[in-house]
């Protein structure tokens, strides 16, 4: 199978939905001539044309609320919001409007637009352009929250994307454009809501998503050296969000830890943890313990934000604190 | 121009019903509101009648309307089934968004009505994204996109202006002037001063301003301004005076108007007037014009009376919707 | 002692602040002259004239990061936001400017400004204007996030507010202005970060918050006739959070259920229910359990309304169903 | 006009140094961040010297100044230690905001330096704000608002103009229009076409252009602006025409700028051309310029030494300042 990056493989996806739908378009700030902050549409405008790939006006609000309306008349737009904090500007258009035109207008409109942008900190972007804010957006009924961790997935939630009729939030982390793993050159697609096994482990799980998921496997194997065998699972879609295989894994192991890259206080990730000791009480051996973002704004100098952001050692840390391992 | 020249006796009673059926559905729903019927915010069109009647007398079946909270006119005008409406306004099973949208958000999907918004400015990248689709499918589809003073604040207009004129987009962006945003005057609100539309230069758009309390008038306006847009000459500013004869909504006692400007607008009762005249030109005799109103008032004993007697939604209902699976 | 409305509370206190503090002003929309939108300023721009109760355009974004902007220069503005859902659209002036600038400055400026808003449903309303947002701005370090439930605690807590120095989400609920209560005549102030035991009991806690609270209270009630005994405990607060009185209540009770009115899929209370399983571990006879609003956008219609939000009978319920008492 | 007509010496060699200083401290800061010293996104002035140069001479002290992410010749000129300035830069506690807020996000509040800010078009309304501050404590102290071009696309540029006008607030908008916004040319996104100062006109404002690459043409203009706004007119917007000498930021190739254009703005570069200027007008000999150049580097040197030789921030660093205690 052939090796790629993640940033290729969310290319792939969207060049194989140009070329087989029409009603596919891609606009954003950027994204044409320029070839995308991430690069990741890089030729496209070239390729495809200005019809079909459209440079936005720095107004993250009309854009994505265009995508919404071009969504609801339809085509099957795909927005860039440059990176997710720029989205706080256009969360209106996302909150009040796609995500709730199906149920307010009764079922008889929808609006499947994908909205994609970039997520996570750790390239020294300081607090106003670091910030993980997928959490927000799962907990909004009527969206879809994707968060690949890998190539694979990254392709196949992507086509999964394309096929549902739903607004979606897909969420690229930017530390992990240049990930490689295999992607196989037939056709396959994955499914929202189920999350994968990155690692299989026994003693105890650890639940990650996107940037995380690799923050999590090297703590597992630092885990393993010590003796501990740790399962990582990453969730892959937020909302649907996969409940019921990190139960599984949980009746096996008997202890969790959830890790997320954001804030600790109130992050998402706790409603993973409230879930878990709700439906797996009597499998806890320990309390669910949580990893986080050190709850300050995103430091921009290195040693800060070395801090603020989860790692290894954190969870590891953390395992010992809370559940003792 | 007497009514004569303008129209065929046809049209004019279409014209007068419409608005009539528009200022009775609102008194309905005011009774409606004081009974504990309809719920909310309940904003009324009564004094902006001919707007909506003179804009929809235009617009094909293809094209698509879209508006804010103040929508029974628009919606009404446009083909919504009264019954269907005062349903929805009374959280009926029946109602256009089976009771989840309310007054606020009234939506028909099979006329193209895309729905009225709650949330000021919203519907501005909603528009773009409907004319955009258009555009992109190569229709002669017009998106009609009504707004009040009040959004010419928000930055979504600046945004939504923007990006029709820079994208040349088929939009007519309509203005329903009626010189307050709640118990606001336009003038202490924005800088523009009174002749509004002139804010197209700024935008390199076209624009014009009508008389909203005359229907004929309304309608040649739309009528350039269509013709213009459907002929792919970009979007169109239009600004319609007007007065709203109530309070903001049913909660407001309307005290910071001036009581001299109300009753001078009320001798611009677009409907009064044109009973007038049709009298005067011997359009339709008293009897007839009698006749007429009390058929609106039967249309809307029935719609009442649907809305009345039709069920509440069931339970289930509640988690229908919120995702097109 | 007095009985007086969380309405006058909140005026009150926003007089004494006029009256003592020239620094002190108030804008928004519609404060002025329509009184607000829920009368909370009602009179006050006659008494106090327009230098110091503006009324603003309906631009959220800028007369927000106006208010933020003027704290930074040396004022205490109060910025009246009509309802926490068109906060979205003053979001990013929220998150990425008022709660960063004092951490992205390294301490150099700071922005002591109120953000009074009305968060809440039940009032009919609808999808767009119904929800309960704070718990998101309660996960944004740099920001604190303040829900009164009683007219004590609102007077008592704007005068907190008032002497804080860090931006402040001030959130009122809507239906519960007209909630009546005792309040001294002499100067007190309720500190930040002090939950409230607004009803003892020994076999559950009921953790809750706003308009919450009284539904807490309700369930509390009818659980006494069943012979169990729940203490209440009002978090005045979402950030700074008084997790400690809530453990100290669990170690008695040894059951706990969080209570909140948004979506409980990922509402604020899952991080409160985490951190107690966490803390109380060994303390807890049963799972923490969760009651929050059904995971669909809000209905219109009044019954399905009613199933949205939860009542005193859904959380005694979600006791059973989790806690088994 | 002759340079000697204009200014004396002093001036003269002031505003070349400033320009230099700039110019060079960019050149420096390029060379740390490709040795890895400065992270995350860095975006160089060089190019538009003249524009930061020419209004700082005419502020005084009690002025404020707010601005984007291009901020290092803002914050300079403006008075900015150089050495506390690439300190923040190098993520370094003795940064002007210890580390905290690196390149995009200078602050320096002993001089109303009020920060640069990293989301385009989030200066606008904090500047509102001071503007407001200084006209509700009645000072004469005049706001300067730097922004691009690409900001005026954001519903803020449109919401701040339009508040400013309306409360006749003492701010100076001072557009730099450099023709790009990231790789997108300003007449593809912008519907007001290249004079792009005319939108004033919308909102009943004052405006001007001037040179932006002249930094005489520069103080003239704006001594007039900010005179006319320090009599208590209102607002003024103020276009420069400029262009960036460099790639958006660090990262940019720059590819998608016309190789002409480029050159053809290469001529107007405001430090060469003064420079000469000087040496045909006598105003200062090739020898003194070489030792005002000499001194400069000097300057920058010890900038970048203490830079490199400052510790980074403690780990305590981390939780100080999110809060004003
Ligand atoms: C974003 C937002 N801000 C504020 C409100 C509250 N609000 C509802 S209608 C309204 C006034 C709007 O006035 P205008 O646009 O002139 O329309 P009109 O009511 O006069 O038809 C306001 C402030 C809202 N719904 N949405
Ligand atoms: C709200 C927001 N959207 C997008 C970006 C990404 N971005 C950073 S700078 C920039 C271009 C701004 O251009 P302009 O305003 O002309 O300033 P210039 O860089 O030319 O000085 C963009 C799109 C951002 N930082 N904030
Ligand atoms: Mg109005
Ligand atoms: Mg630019």
């Amino acid at each position: 199978m052939p090796e790629i990056t993640i940033r290729d493989a969310i290319s792939q996806g969207l060049k194989e939905a140009l070329d087989n739908d029409e009603r596919v378009f891609i606009m954003g700030e950027d994204v044409g001539y320029y070839g995308g902050a991430y690069a990741v549409t890089k030729g496209f405008v070239q390729e495809y044309g200005e019809r079909r790939i459209m440079d936005t006006p720095i107004s993250e609000s009309v854009f994505v609320g265009a995508g919404v309306g071009a969504a609801m008349a339809g085509l099957r737009p795909v927005v860039e919001i440059m990176t997710i904090n720029f989205s706080l500007l256009a969360m209106d258009q996302i909150v009040n409007h796609a995500a709730k035109i199906h149920y307010m207008s009764g079922g008889q409109l929808k609006a499947p637009v994908i909205i994609r942008t970039v997520t996570g900190g750790g390239a020294g972007l300081a607090a106003t352009h670091s910030q993980s804010l997928e959490g927000w957006y799962a907990t909004v009924p009527g969206l879809k929250v994707i968060t690949p961790a890998t190539p694979y997935d990254a392709l196949g939630l992507l086509r999964t994307a394309f096929k549902d009729e739903n607004p979606i939030i897909y969420a690229e982390h930017d530390l992990l454009y240049r990930t490689r793993g295999e992607v196989p050159e037939e056709y396959y697609e994955v499914p929202f809501g189920q999350a994968r096994i990155a690692r299989e482990g026994t003693d105890i799980t650890i639940v990650a998503n996107s940037g995380m998921v690799r923050v999590a496997e090297d703590a597992a194997k630092k885990l393993e050296a010590r003796g501990v065998s740790a399962e990582v699972i990453d969730l892959r879609t937020l909302r649907p969000l996969d409940i019921d295989t990190i139960a599984k894994s949980v009746h096996k192991t008997n202890r969790c830890i959830v890790v997320e890259e954001t804030w600790r206080f109130g992050g998402f990730g706790s409603f993973i943890a409230s879930e878990i000791q709700e439906i797996a009480f009597d499998d806890l051996d320990a309390p669910v313990a949580r990893v986080g973002c050190a709850d300050v704004p995103a430091p921009y100098s290195k040693p800060l934000e070395d801090l603020q952001i989860p790692n290894g050692d954190t969870i590891i840390r953390e395992i010992e604190r809370v559940i003792g391992l | 121009m007497t009514l004569k020249e303008k129209l065929n006796q046809q049209q004019v009673t279409e014209y007068y019903r419409m608005m009539l059926l528009i200022r009775r559905f609102e008194d309905r729903a005011a009774q409606a509101y004081m009974m504990g019927k309809v719920r909310g915010f309940l904003h009324l069109y009564s004094g902006e009648e001919a707007i909506a009647v003179g804009v929809m007398s235009v617009l094909k079946p293809q094209d698509y309307v879209v508006t804010h909270y103040r929508d029974h006119g628009h919606a009404l005008a446009r083909g919504i089934d009264p019954k269907a409406a005062m349903a929805e306004l009374f959280g009926k099973a029946t109602g256009t968004s089976k009771g989840k949208g309310g007054s606020m958000h009234l939506f028909d999907a099979s006329i193209n009505f895309m729905g009225g918004y709650a949330i000021v400015g919203g519907q501005f990248p909603l528009a773009t994204g409907f004319a955009l689709a258009s555009a992109y499918k190569g229709t002669d589809q017009v998106t009609v996109c009504f707004f009040g003073d009040g959004a010419l604040n928000e930055g979504e207009f600046h945004e939504a202006m923007n990006l029709a004129s820079v994208w040349k987009l088929p939009v007519l962006f309509l203005l329903e002037n009626n010189l307050y945003g709640m118990g606001t005057r336009v003038d202490r609100t924005y800088a523009g001063g009174h002749d509004v539309y002139k804010a197209s230069e700024h935008y390199a758009m076209e624009a014009g301003v009508v008389d909203g309390m005359d229907v004929l008038a309304v309608r040649d306006s739309v009528t350039d301004a269509v013709d213009y847009i459907r002929q792919g000459n970009g979007p169109f500013l239009l600004e319609a005076k007007t007065y709203r004869f109530q309070g903001h909504s049913m909660a407001d006692p309307g005290e910071y108007r001036d009581k001299e400007e109300e009753a001078e607008w009320l001798t611009k009762d677009p409907i009064s007037n044109m009973r007038r005249q049709m009298l005067e030109e011997d359009l339709l005799s008293e009897k007839e014009i009698q006749a007429l109103e009390s058929e609106v008032d039967q249309v809307l004993d029935e719609a009442v009376r649907f809305a009345d007697e039709s069920p509440f939604p069931e339970p289930e209902a509640l988690f229908e919707n919120v995702y097109v699976e």
